[in-house]
């Protein structure tokens, strides 16, 4: 195992003392150099809002891209070289809200991507608006007479367009994190973890106190995570009734590399050689 | 010496097939070709047509009137007939009523019945009009053989000759070379310079008229290891490609206006990164949906500033499809050298078009990435956005040197790439990515000049308005007017030098653009404080052609 | 009952001739004569595609906007005017691919609209791309070497939502297509219809036989479509097994109106009387 | 006379309590009131700061030089205390080590321990603030009591006078009048603007510096009726809100550059549906997500082509709070009358400050529908797009009237919204829209000017430059140079006859711009053909100052 402060920078970390993110961000650490990652091997990437700030804090290659469009770019530097480890950082209202389309569509293309969602069921950044997974009702700094939309699950919107690792995680609960974002990470194809993270800032009903209450970790030994609609319903299992924790869903598939089969063949595509003479019989056909 | 001719009918009943067939044998005979497309946005039914212009010497542009109309419906002579000239010949079965007098009503159905293929009443059609212009039946076979799977390639020909047989010969042609040519669309010539010039990875979502840029690169992807990804949207299409790029490889991406400004959130994130980009828009005309499948040069002022903030970009527009061939390798280039975003502009006209045009000199492509290499990062920490004299920051691909991260930000960031807000580096920074613009002024091309040394009036068009404007142009001179035209292909940063020269001592400065409100003009005002005389503009769809230009630049204008 | 006919209008078709829009239309009039609806009293809606052109060959209120946003306006114009039937007819390309977002965050939202897919598992009006529910491998216009997506299931993904009525109708079965459409337009919420419809052109795997042979109706008898759990798993039914036709989930909840109680209580926004001195008293808040 | 007072901290230590309550004590007590704010993209630390200057006179824009500084932490004066006057004074907490000889340290943690609230230390401030400017404590107990809850009123209270108790008198001012203003910012002007105008919907997506416009009016939509919708993304905002526009409802939203970029699509579909739509534009330092909490003017280029295709629209930028207010309502009115796009314009540092400003006169306000009754329709079928005279078509509400449905279309249509190919129409749907611009030119408002008569040199800017402009032509005019400012709200069609009057004359003329480029002085040329001599750009972020400009002018200029 590395040395998990190879990861460390320097620079100072704007989240709120308390953040639940202070949480994640070691936990990441600590897998990647579990799993004998170098930093240049790694790219962090992420969209906007106070999750996606993760790439500023970390001595790996990043990109901070666009609010709510994490998913494509993470796609396209996977296909450009397979051979970097890319795990997407971001909130829920970047992936589930804006971003709700490239989610839904990134799943279904399979790329061998890691997809951590900060998931704190609220907007950090802008100051507290409801997000995607807000409680129905919820007041907000936006909302002052409740949220009149009804939240998601991720996992059971994951689940339903058959993304083969779906799985949930507390960062109030740091080594089951670690393991899960391992197993994420070395899963083959699309996976998604989403992870609960107090905002001690604007989320004043989900609190540290209010996951803690609720979650439980899902027994390994009786629950079968390869049962699709078992792990739909697990995924809708949420509130008062329990949280379940893991990995509700895992399904071995192909993955985007195994349907492009040069690509999973031959180098990385950064790696193709090319000069300008090799197109050139391509003329034949306009003669 | 030219000939027109038009091949009209109703969407699915196989113009395509006929004009594929008629432009494959006129080019191998060693005629100059030159044919356009006007298609309803319909898959079945309405009415489409395809003008194929041939002739001995090169054509660079549609033109109005007809010497033959292949017709397989009624429409077909109702829409065109008045267009046909004195000596115009009309072809089509016998079976359709149609009054004109130098008709050639063949049994095309029945021939078609005869080879047993009723699909073939195209290539019946086909033989006939190869007969009327008096054409031997030398090199014809093999593009059937060509063309068709093996046993419609047989009842294909023998139509083509019952055709043949049957028809008159109303005209003499004979082409004086042997075929050395391609015969090339803009959008294919788009495609191919983008293999040439070593694109890796093409992400984009179908949009008429693009699309085909997308398919001529899918349907070799396999051939050549490259990527062509159809995405869930625009958005996606452009975010990708910028991951795609950060990573390393040639990204490129391509639509139509609407597409194109889906994607205006992105372009200003490739302004932030600074990550080589190549960004394709085949304007369609607006505003919104339009009219899908129809011409208009109508998106420059929208791509000139297209994006929040300020950030260098170069826009070009490709004038016909040798152009398209050699400028979308240029701009790979440019966007990787300048870490830029390089948009280019085409057009449905131009994207459908196809002409015989000398074939691709590979030898004048280069690929040219200007990564920096491990020696060349200073320091112990790798400065993604390091400052330079030029502006341009040392750039390296991720992943490949160990112990050096590359970190892109789409906020304002230091050197390194890590968020700031500070005021001096702001500074810095916008003043770093903006000195770029100078760079890019040098490597701006001048616009072609077609015309007289000293111009009384001068032309001034853009991108696909070059074909029809160089023809106009000829008309002209051979009435003797002293006139000239500049084209431009590269538009932003504008280049000014011939403009000036010949704006200087013109009396009358006249753009001609297929837009509304002269966006070429407004630029050229912008940026150089010249006001045309006058304009002449169409925003119907159909692009204009040089008879047109020339008859209303005389009832307009002179 | 009205005559349908009431909705007929002169202008002609542009879809291909044997094209399976060709029943949705009549079923659409005569659902909406069947109902009472008068045309005045209905808008149609849509983006862009071959089944986005509905509005334009209906004698009703039509609002043909861009490609993938039909469901944004739909509720703009419901919200602005609750006396509206506002139906959505748009393409799978256009509701599961551009405008996937809307799609998820419109069943969040339950404003009480119906939106009907015309879903042919391919781009018509582009000439024979995959979409989103194109089959994995199967060869078009584009995917030379066959489709290197998973398709969605748009019923499961509806139920993981929360959608409240979600059903499955055939083109080709223009009785039962009436009575769904009928149905959705009578359910108080966001009404999801996935519409199988053959295209001839470009369709050469999914014809109107491959569905005939396929398609069943749920038998209501022993299928309780309240069990959302059970519907998600009748929903990933497909293919060579049957793909079954029927409401597969149906839930009464409270709808975006219930939740804006104003807008339930009071007359239509487009109604609302308001005077530029009704806002003189906000002064007060800055004084 | 005016005094300016910095308070400043990290974010969340309450500098936002303080600033609200001086600025809402000395409203009270008659002062006039200028305030605006810089804080940085985050929710807890850094370092953030709001400038409050107040005084006997009419404030207009923000100054540099400070009179006293409340700091709640040391950066505050590390980063601030250059800017202190020579009488300056320095409010903070006794456990601040400043080495600074004028400083007030107050116990101010222990006066919040005294009255058992520690969230109370602001409030000392505010105490010993109003005491060094030798303020009675007359109507200051009811500012508490309406901002506070009914206990934390008392303690706060409590702390404010033992905050008062314990400092000295500095500065002696008294207010002339009593309070008769309002004291409002840029953002919450516009929703009151649009509250007065009749707005019913408002669809939005958060974004700095837009977010507030969306606040105000989200916390009275219950008391108002109307729907203010937070939706997934920028492009449902849009496209709901043409929705509800398409129903009949005077529909608005709001968003920052890069949410913006996401509408381009849809800006182009109101302009082929012809649906009044109005749309604000919040700008901040770009390209892509930039520098989200600052401040910049450079999507003005952006904004005046955004879209594919051709239409009409209106470009305004607001100035001030009031022009905010009035102008938003002017906007909703006109976007119905000519069934056009009106774009707003403001940003981050208008949005943000706050100003006393004469209470606005709702009576000016009127709301114009311009819809069509049964009776105006002619013939049997309803024709959305009937062509007419001044291009504008007659506009019904869809449910209204029996037996008259209402078609909107992207594509290019006819006159009953059926999609339609032909030129013939094409052309004339074109020329109909397209001639709103003639009618939008005769609505457009000249822009103020502040100055001598004659101006040798004439200043150019526009929106919030207007404070800062209006007071640099103070300054200058006490200097006696001969100089005048011409601030443009209404930009497009832009209103060139002042222009041209000042611009015939003057011998310079200076662009003052928050941006890279230029983009006023760009339009001007595009439009005009008149160039600026030199300009005064500023792209930090930071809005520039009055100060600041005169000595730039002298520097760079003179
Ligand atoms: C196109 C666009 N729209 C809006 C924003 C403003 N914005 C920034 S972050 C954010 C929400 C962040 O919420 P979430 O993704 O849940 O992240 P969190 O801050 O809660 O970690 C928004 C709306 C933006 N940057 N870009
Ligand atoms: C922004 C945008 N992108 C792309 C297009 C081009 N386009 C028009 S229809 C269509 C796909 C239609 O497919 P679908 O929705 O399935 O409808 P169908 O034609 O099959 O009924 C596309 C890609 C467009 N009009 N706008
Ligand atoms: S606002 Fe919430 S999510 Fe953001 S840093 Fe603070 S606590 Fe964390
Ligand atoms: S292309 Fe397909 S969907 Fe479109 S009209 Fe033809 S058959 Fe129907
Ligand atoms: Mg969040
Ligand atoms: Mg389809």
């Amino acid at each position: 195992m590395l040395d998990p402060r190879i990861y460390d920078v320097k620079d100072e970390i704007s989240w709120c003392p308390g953040c639940g993110n202070y949480n994640i961000l070691p936990s990441l650490k600590q897998a990647l150099a579990e799993l004998e990652l170098q930093p240049h091997q790694v790219v962090i990437v992420s969209g906007i809002g106070q999750a996606a700030k993760t790439p500023h804090y970390m001595n790996a290659n990043g990109f901070n891209g666009l609010h709510g469009r994490a998913v494509p770019p993470a796609q396209g530097m996977k296909i450009a070289n397979k051979n970097l480890k890319v795990i997407i950082h971001s909130g829920d209202g970047d992936s589930y809200g804006e971003g709700g389309n490239h989610l839904l569509h990134g799943i279904r293309r399979n790329v061998d991507i890691t997809h951590i969602v900060h998931n704190n069921q609220i907007y950090g950044l802008t100051k507290g608006q409801a997000s995607p997974t807000t409680a129905l009702g919820q007041k907000t700094t936006m909302q002052f007479d409740g949220n009149t939309s009804d939240p998601i699950s991720p996992l059971a919107l994951a689940v339903s367009i058959g993304c083969g690792f779906v799985a949930r995680a507390f960062s109030g609960d740091k080594e089951h994190l670690v393991e899960i974002m391992k197993e994420a990470i070395n899963y083959k194809g699309y996976a998604l973890i989403d992870v609960l993270q107090p905002c001690i800032a604007f989320n004043k009903v989900n609190t540290f106190k209010w996951y803690k209450d609720r979650v439980y970790k899902i027994d390994d030994t009786s629950y079968d995570n390869s049962d699709r609609v078992a792990a739909f319903q697990k995924a809708l299992e949420w509130g008062d009734n329990g949280i379940p924790l893991g990995v509700l869903y895992r399904q071995e598939k192909s993955t985007y590399f195994d349907r492009v089969s040069y690509l999973e063949e031959g180098p990385a595509l950064v790696d193709r050689i090319w000069q300008p003479k090799d197109a050139e019989r391509f003329m034949e056909d306009f003669r | 010496m030219k000939y027109n001719v038009l091949i009209g009918g109703a969407a699915g009943l196989g113009i395509d097939t006929i004009s594929i067939l008629v432009e494959k044998i006129l080019k191998r005979k060693g005629f100059f070709i030159y044919s356009n497309k006007d298609y309803m946005s319909r898959v079945r039914g309405g009415h489409n047509f395809i003008q194929v212009r041939f002739g001995t010497e090169p054509i660079y542009s549609h033109w109005p009137e007809l010497d033959v109309i292949i017709a397989l419906d009624k429409e077909t002579v109702e829409f065109h007939a008045e267009r046909l000239c004195a000596a115009g010949v009309i072809i089509c079965d016998e079976s359709l009523k149609i009054e004109y007098s130098r008709t050639v009503k063949a049994p095309l159905a029945q021939m078609a019945a005869e080879v047993k293929n009723p699909r073939a009443l195209g290539s019946a059609a086909a033989g006939a009009l190869l007969k009327i212009f008096g054409q031997n039946l030398e090199l014809v076979k093999e593009v059937f053989i060509e063309k068709f799977e093996r046993e419609t390639a047989e009842s294909n020909y023998h139509a083509f000759q019952l055709g043949y047989e049957y028809a008159p010969k109303y005209f003499e042609i004979s082409a004086a070379n042997k075929d050395s040519h391609i015969l090339i669309n803009g959008n294919a010539a788009i495609a191919m310079g983008a293999l040439a010039g070593g694109v890796s990875f093409y992400a984009s979502y179908p949009m008429t008229p693009a699309t085909s840029i997308m398919t001529q690169l899918s349907m070799r992807q396999d051939d050549t290891g490259i990527v062509v990804e159809q995405v869930e949207d625009e958005i996606s299409a452009i975010n990708m490609a910028l991951g795609a790029s950060y990573a390393g490889v040639r990204a490129m991406t391509g639509t139509s206006g609407g597409g194109f400004a889906l994607m205006v959130e992105a372009l200003s994130l490739q302004g932030a990164m600074e990550l080589p980009l190549v960004v394709v828009n085949s304007q369609r005309p607006g505003p919104s949906t339009g009219i899908a499948t129809r011409t208009e040069q109508s998106d420059l002022d929208f791509v000139l500033t297209a994006g929040h903030g300020e950030f260098p970009r170069m826009v070009l527009a490709v004038r016909n499809p040798e152009d398209a061939f050699y400028q979308t390798a240029r701009a790979l280039n440019i966007a990787d050298q300048y870490q830029v975003l390089v948009i280019i502009l085409t057009d449905q006209y131009l994207a459908d078009a196809a002409q015989t045009i000398e074939p691709f000199d590979y030898s004048r492509i280069s690929i040219d990435r200007y990564f920096a290499e491990a020696k060349d990062i200073q320091g112990e920490r790798y400065k993604r956005y390091m400052p330079t004299e030029s502006g341009v920051s040392p750039r390296i691909i991720p992943g490949k040197i160990a112990g050096a991260v590359v970190l892109s930000d789409s906020h304002e960031h230091n050197e390194y790439g890590h968020i700031s807000e500070s005021a001096e580096i702001r500074t810095a920074m916008m003043n770093k990515r903006m000195k770029k613009l100078e760079l890019l002024a040098q490597e701006i091309q001048e616009p072609e000049y077609f015309g007289v040394e000293k111009p009384d009036m001068l032309l001034l068009g853009w991108g696909s308005m070059q074909g029809p404007m160089r023809e106009a142009v000829e008309l002209l001179m051979q009435e003797g007017k002293p006139v000239g035209a500049l084209v431009f292909g590269d538009l932003y940063p504008l280049p000014t030098k011939l403009l000036k020269k010949y704006a200087g001592t013109a009396k009358k400065l006249i753009n001609i653009e297929q837009n509304f409100t002269g966006q070429l003009a407004k630029l050229i005002r912008q940026e150089t404080g010249i006001f045309m005389n006058d304009s002449i503009l169409n925003y119907n769809g159909r692009q204009l052609d040089s008879y047109t230009i020339c008859s209303r630049l005389k009832k307009e204008v002179l």
